[in-house]
């Protein structure tokens, strides 16, 4: 289904002291990763709200990563902590939804780990890549169509 | 415990009394060695430097029949040790190689999978049975002894994980377990010379030279080896170092020599009459000798 | 008089392509990063008989300096302790880099005349292809018969110590598959042109 | 039409910046300003050589005022950098600064993406995502926080002790903890400093004693920073001050009690002086220590082993009854609005490296038991007496141990080319001895350093270009007897020496003191895996680190000599007098607030707030938030089941439409 130039789409949302900055650090030390990546700044990971996942999916992309400072050294000092529970959850749902795990992803990763990103990225990138697109705003369409065809003969 | 065991060119010929004292050693430990079936030469240094793929395939094959025997792979020669050590490093790290290797065994029905553990006895000694179970089993204790450890090169480096690089203890721990007294040799882990005795006498000489010279000067009365090259080297080209150096006579033994002694088993099991400079004299001085 | 001689070197001369080739061989990875610290000369057992110390090799190497590198004693006195390559601050594998150019300078047969290591290395080659196996006396006595029969006798005294202790086996061993070994060896294609993927 | 509020009709401008060839040379900047200017909304779009520069903020601020922009995209550097710039920028163009929205495409697209096609169309698609975004910001005010004039600096080496002094000079309340029992740190072992060897003591102790005496300097030695709360401008820090069993406020250090101590001789190594020499268990680490007060160590103490000592010293302090066994650690509380971290560096272990045989050859040393070596004040009062009680003919100096080594620690630890170089002028000035400095190369930069360099090359010092491989005492010829003999290759000369020597010196690299991860979590900073902390910017923040109000300097930033580190803790202190004289901090107005008529009251926030921000407003049944306390995580907006908090910056609807943004690809 994947034609040939087909490119993973990843949502990257990072948290602004750490991941974020890492991936400054990244780019300083001009180190290469995959282009797939598209990074989305908050201020703590915290702030990650599971709607955020399910809409980035929703609109079309194959995957997607959070990135926070390590358990213990959150900026505000535990928002990691509470992003990890609602993570683990959503996780949960996306399995029962028939989202592969590899395709949501959480990672720690400080200030000082650029060269940690670019792991990351190109890891998740290659995974995603192997599991081909996710296309899910075309099957969210095929299934109204569906609904729609199902009253119809319903009627 | 139970182990295949990689033998080696060197211990069926100049290294045999390794080979005759290291069986029996284990043996009275309680550790079953069976042979590994029609196995082939390591391929040593010498092939590395005609093609080294080639080499690797060489390597390959004993690895591969190995896998098949199960249980780890002991190999008391330094070279073969490193060769086979090397070999499955290359194969983990360069997927070209494992490539060749693989379509090269391939051809002749074997496979290998990398499951192998490569093993030197110092390490199965010390880390599998245990030096206090050595200590337990010593009946001629080596009282008064003064032994110099030499590991040489190729064991602990630079692949083995067993010991320090550095400063190797496992032969000092096994040494002071049957009761010898470990001499400080800070030679322990310098270059015999290798083939370079042969190759380039005038070279390979001199370095046995500064060995024997260390040794004797801490006041060794025996060199304990690991390794039938670096026996070899130590012990065949004395009458040179005396004739370009300096008199020497040093007894240079292999550490399963001693531990046999130690364990009391009968001498002549432990091929210990085999050395050019003989070991019996200094035995006999330090009442060690026994039938 | 002491001959004089033109030591210049003209980029011309140079193989350009000899860093990379060596960098493209499994070991060979790190050349470029060395510092030229001398860490490898200095750990060395035998770099006071070279011609050409490790770090100089590593040195001409990366610049292309493929003649003299291949020439050079330092080849064929490495014992393979892997002192230098255990020490490397850059941890470049040195030894693996001279086993590289052991092999190029053996295939191009440019080794220094009189040195034996590079026959030691072929007929041990060609020896376990045939036996499987080796024996090291045999075999070293060979090569001297080959490349200098005064060092063949000289070895004698050896050989008499050897029979004596009952240590010098006198036909080689042989493994049962040899026709088994010859095809595997055969069906690897050489690896001179292998390189890391 | 629009106004300063920005509202009215969408009129966005987007702005891409060249950054010279760094965005440039991969993102086609041209491409990225033109398709920019399809989107709806945008009604001007430029690309830039330099948008940071003046010409390009006042490109900005023109516009604003021709084309009436009300929202501008900034795509350029990563907003970490440059957003103030920026929001700068449009304030003084007369917009309100939270219009702007900032797009990373240079660390995060052109330095970090090979093909240049695919760098394109990431800016594409980052530039998109914040036109979507830009409509949903609201102009928004800053916050003012006042701050507290007290200043916290930990760790009282020269770094600390100059910005402590700095400061208070300046008027300001100045916290020095220091954990030893006496500041001066490193730089009071020293003898002598490069290049002008003058005394470390002479220029050192005047300061010490100055922070002792100064009326706004507090200084707490033996004493540890176990806790920090709060924010910039004002933290509350407590801190332990461990019992020195002596009271610093009766001692005179008139080492009476010293002298009376049951123990007759000095028998226990002493610390200052590396463990050449020997102290007793009530000692002054040194003559100048600073307070000059006697400190008791119970380890080596009788009467705290087994009570049962004569306590001859206490007799000796006769009725200033200084000593007090009974003594206990104390806790104590401290409000500041800022922090320095002026913790400093850990010597190298040169057990690590063996082949110098450190521990094992008793005449091998480390640089810093030299410094003790040579010094006046030193154990052997200045004589370079070796261990083995014998003045050395020959000393060899081992350069770069423990540093530019992938074994050890890959960096070059800076100073030890040039403290080499001073001891081995010292070594000869006090022996007369043949010195051999190996080293890989030399690093002289910095004022009069390389002259330094060429006085030693004058004293006849040899420089031999090579790393030692290994000291031995397996010896080859007789005059190596009884020597210890380096071996290195020349390098220069093409070969391997063997020089026999009387005495090796390491000279050891610089690294992160133990404990910096401990302390990095404290303050709330970065900090790399060697273990030094992370500026905020390494060229244009060096002494900032990315929790406002905590500053660094000296070589807990990295290794770095004493006239670098004074600078810096001069920089560090000039930092911490900007925003006490400011008078207050502002902050990101980023903070989160209740949308009352939807909060259900079900508290679920309240619980989650580290900053006990939230409250629950009973008689309403509403949460409240008190922005005051808001941090600005924005962990409860997330977590409201009802939705019915937002936060400033990161509201819902921006957030899902810059997520929208990079996803919708035309």
């Amino acid at each position: 289904m994947a034609d040939a130039n087909w490119e993973p789409r990843i949502v990257a949302i990072f948290c602004n002291w750490c991941t974020y900055t890492a991936a400054d650090m990244a780019g300083v030390s001009r180190m290469k990763y995959a282009a797939n990546m598209r990074i989305v700044r908050v201020m703590c990971s915290g702030r990650f709200d599971p709607q955020f996942a399910l809409d980035a999916f929703a609109q079309g992309a194959d995957g997607v990563l959070i990135g926070g400072c390590h358990p213990g050294d959150c900026h505000y000092s535990e928002g990691n902590y509470k992003a990890l529970r609602r993570i683990r959850m959503l996780k949960r749902m996306l399995v029962d939804m028939g989202i592969a795990p590899d395709r949501f992803r959480l990672e720690w990763i400080s200030a000082s780990e650029g060269d940690k990103v670019k792991l990351v990225m190109n890891d998740m990138v290659a995974k995603v890549r192997a599991l081909g697109p996710l296309s899910l705003p075309e099957k969210l369409k095929e299934f109204d169509v569906e609904v729609a065809l199902e009253q119809a003969s319903v009627r | 415990m139970k182990y295949s065991y990689f033998p080696g060119c060197s211990l069926k010929g100049t290294g045999r009394a390794y080979e005759e004292s290291l069986l029996p050693v284990f043996k009275a430990l309680g550790v079953d060695m069976t042979e590994l079936d029609d196995w082939n030469c390591c391929g040593a240094t010498a092939y590395m430097s005609v093609d080294e793929v080639k080499a690797a395939a060489l390597a390959g094959r004993n690895l591969a029949l190995a896998e098949k025997a199960g249980g780890d792979l002991m190999a008391p020669c330094a070279a073969c040790y490193l060769v086979l050590m090397k070999t499955q490093k290359r194969l983990e790290e360069y997927p070209a190689v494992r490539g060749e290797v693989g379509h090269a065994l391939g051809q002749v029905g074997l496979s290998y999978e990398g499951k192998v553990k490569v093993r030197h006895p110092l390490d199965i000694l010390v880390n599998d049975i245990g030096v206090e179970v050595i200590s337990k089993k010593v009946v001629k204790p080596l009282k008064g002894l003064k032994v110099a450890p030499y590991y040489g090169c190729q064991i602990v480096r630079p692949y083995a994980t067993f010991d320090n690089q550095e400063n190797p203890q496992t032969m000092d721990k096994l040494l002071r377990a049957v009761g010898a007294e470990v001499v400080d040799y800070p030679m322990k882990t310098k270059c015999c010379g290798g083939s370079l005795t042969g190759t380039l006498p005038e070279v390979g000489v001199s370095l046995v030279h500064g060995l024997l010279r260390e040794a004797s000067r801490r006041g060794a009365d025996v060199i304990s080896t690991v390794c039938p090259l670096c026996q070899f080297n130590l012990d065949c080209f004395q009458d040179r170092v005396s004739s370009n150096y300096e008199k020497s006579a040093m007894p240079v033994v292999y550490i399963t020599q001693l531990l046999g002694l130690a364990l009391g088993l009968p001498m002549k099991e432990l091929g210990l009459h085999r050395g050019v400079v003989s070991v019996e004299p200094i035995l006999a001085q330090r009442e060690l000798l026994h039938v | 008089m002491k001959k004089i001689v033109q030591t210049i070197k003209y980029e011309g001369d140079l193989d350009k392509g000899f860093k990379s080739w060596i960098e493209g061989i499994p070991g060979g990875e790190k050349l470029h990063s060395c510092i030229q610290c001398g860490t490898c000369s200095a750990v060395c057992p035998v770099s006071l008989y070279m011609d050409l110390t490790p770090r100089r090799l590593i040195d001409l190497s990366r610049e292309g300096f493929r003649d003299e590198v291949l020439s050079s004693l330092t080849l064929w006195l490495c014992t393979s302790c892997y002192a230098c390559t255990v020490e490397c601050p850059r941890q470049i594998k040195v030894t693996e880099i001279l086993y590289t150019l052991k092999r190029r300078a053996i295939q191009e047969r440019v080794y220094p005349r009189g040195v034996p290591v590079p026959v030691l290395a072929r007929y041990f080659y060609a020896m376990v292809r045939g036996t499987g196996r080796m024996s090291e006396m045999w075999l070293v006595s060979l090569v001297f018969m080959r490349t200098n029969i005064l060092k063949a006798l000289g070895m004698a005294t050896l050989g008499i110590n050897l029979l004596r202790t009952g240590r010098m086996p006198l036909k080689p061993d042989l493994i049962r598959d040899r026709a088994g070994l010859r095809k595997l060896l055969d069906s690897v294609q050489s690896g001179k042109k292998v390189a890391v993927s | 039409m629009s106004d300063a509020k920005g509202n009215g009709a969408m009129r966005i401008g987007v702005y891409v910046c060249h950054c010279g060839t760094n965005i440039a040379g991969k993102v086609d900047v041209a491409e990225v300003a033109k398709y920019a200017g399809t989107l709806p909304g945008v009604v001007l779009s430029r690309d830039y050589k330099y948008m940071c520069s003046d010409p390009g903020q006042e490109l900005i601020k023109k516009d604003i005022a021709e084309q009436k922009l009300n929202r501008i995209v900034i795509a350029s550097c990563s907003p970490l950098l440059h957003e103030h710039t920026f929001r700068g920028a449009a304030e003084k163009g007369g917009l309100n600064p939270y219009l702007v929205q900032m797009v990373n495409i240079r660390e995060q697209d052109a330095w970090v993406t090979e093909d240049r096609g695919a760098a394109t169309t990431k800016a594409k698609d980052l530039v998109r995502a914040a036109v979507r975004r830009l409509p949903f910001h609201q102009p928004l005010e800053k916050k003012h926080v006042p701050v507290n004039p007290a200043v916290l600096v930990v760790g009282g080496g020269i770094a600390g002790i100059h910005s402590a002094l700095t400061l208070a000079a300046a008027g300001k309340k100045v916290y020095l903890v220091e954990r030893e029992p006496t500041i001066g740190g490193k730089m009071a072992q020293f003898d002598k400093t490069f290049p002008t060897l003058d005394c470390a003591a002479c220029i050192l102790t005047p300061k010490m004693s100055a922070v002792r005496s100064h009326p706004n300097i507090t200084l707490w030695t033996m004493s540890d920073v176990v806790k920090v709360d709060g924010f910039v401008g004002d933290y509350k820090v407590t801190v332990n001050r461990r019992a020195r069993y002596v009271k610093e406020e009766l001692c005179v250090g008139c080492s009476e009690c010293i002298a009376a101590c049951v123990y007759k001789d000095a028998k226990f190594p002493d610390e200052f002086n590396m463990g050449l020499g020997k102290r007793k268990p009530i000692y002054l680490p040194f003559p100048q220590s600073t307070p000059l007060v006697a400190v008791i160590d119970p380890a080596t103490c009788i009467e705290f082993k087994t009570g049962k000592c004569k306590k001859t010293c206490v007799e000796a302090c006769a009725d200033r009854k200084a000593i007090d066994f009974q003594m206990k650690d104390e806790m104590k509380e401290i409000a500041v609005g800022t922090v320095i971290l002026s913790t400093g560096f850990k010597p190298f272990d040169p057990k690590n490296t063996p082949n110098f045989g450190y521990g094992k050859f008793k005449n091998v040393y480390t640089a810093l038991e030299v410094e003790r070596l040579v010094n006046a004040s030193g154990p052997t009062g200045g004589e370079v007496i070796m261990r083995d009680g014998k003045e050395p003919k020959s000393v060899g100096i081992i350069h770069c141990v423990g540093s530019r080594d992938e074994k050890t620690n890959r960096w070059c630890s800076r100073v030890c080319c040039m403290y080499s170089l001073k001891l081995a002028h010292l070594l000869k000035e006090h022996t007369g001895a043949e010195i051999y400095n190996f080293y890989i190369d030399m690093r002289t930069p910095g004022k009069a350093y390389d002259e330094f360099y060429g006085k030693l090359l004058d004293e006849g010092v040899h420089f031999i270009r090579g790393k030692v491989a290994e000291v031995t005492d397996c010896t080859l010829r007789p005059d190596e007897e009884g020597k210890l003999v380096i071996r290195a290759e020349d390098t220069l000369a093409g070969f391997v020496r063997r020089i026999p020597v009387d005495m090796v010196v390491l000279a050891t690299g610089l690294e992160g003191q133990a404990d910096a991860q401990d302390v990095r979590r404290l303050f709330n900073i970065s900090c790399s895996a060697e273990g030094f902390f992370l500026e905020r910017h390494p060229k244009l923040a060096p002494v900032s680190t990315f929790t406002d109000g905590v500053f660094i300097a000296g070589a807990c930033q990295g290794p770095k000599d004493i006239p670098d580190t004074v600078a810096q803790a001069g920089a560090a202190a000039a930092e911490v007098l900007a925003l006490i004289d400011a008078g207050h901090v502002e902050l990101e107005p980023n903070t989160a607030s209740i949308i009352e008529e939807e909060c259900s009251g079900c508290k679920s926030c309240v619980a989650l707030c580290s900053y006990n921000a939230i409250s629950f407003i009973a008689d309403k049944k509403k949460a409240w938030i008190n922005e005051v306390l808001c941090k600005g995580c924005g962990t409860c907006v997330a977590a409201c089941p009802s939705g019915s908090i937002r936060q400033n910056l990161f509201e819902d609807a921006e957030i899902f439409s810059e997520i929208e943004g990079v996803l919708s690809r035309g």
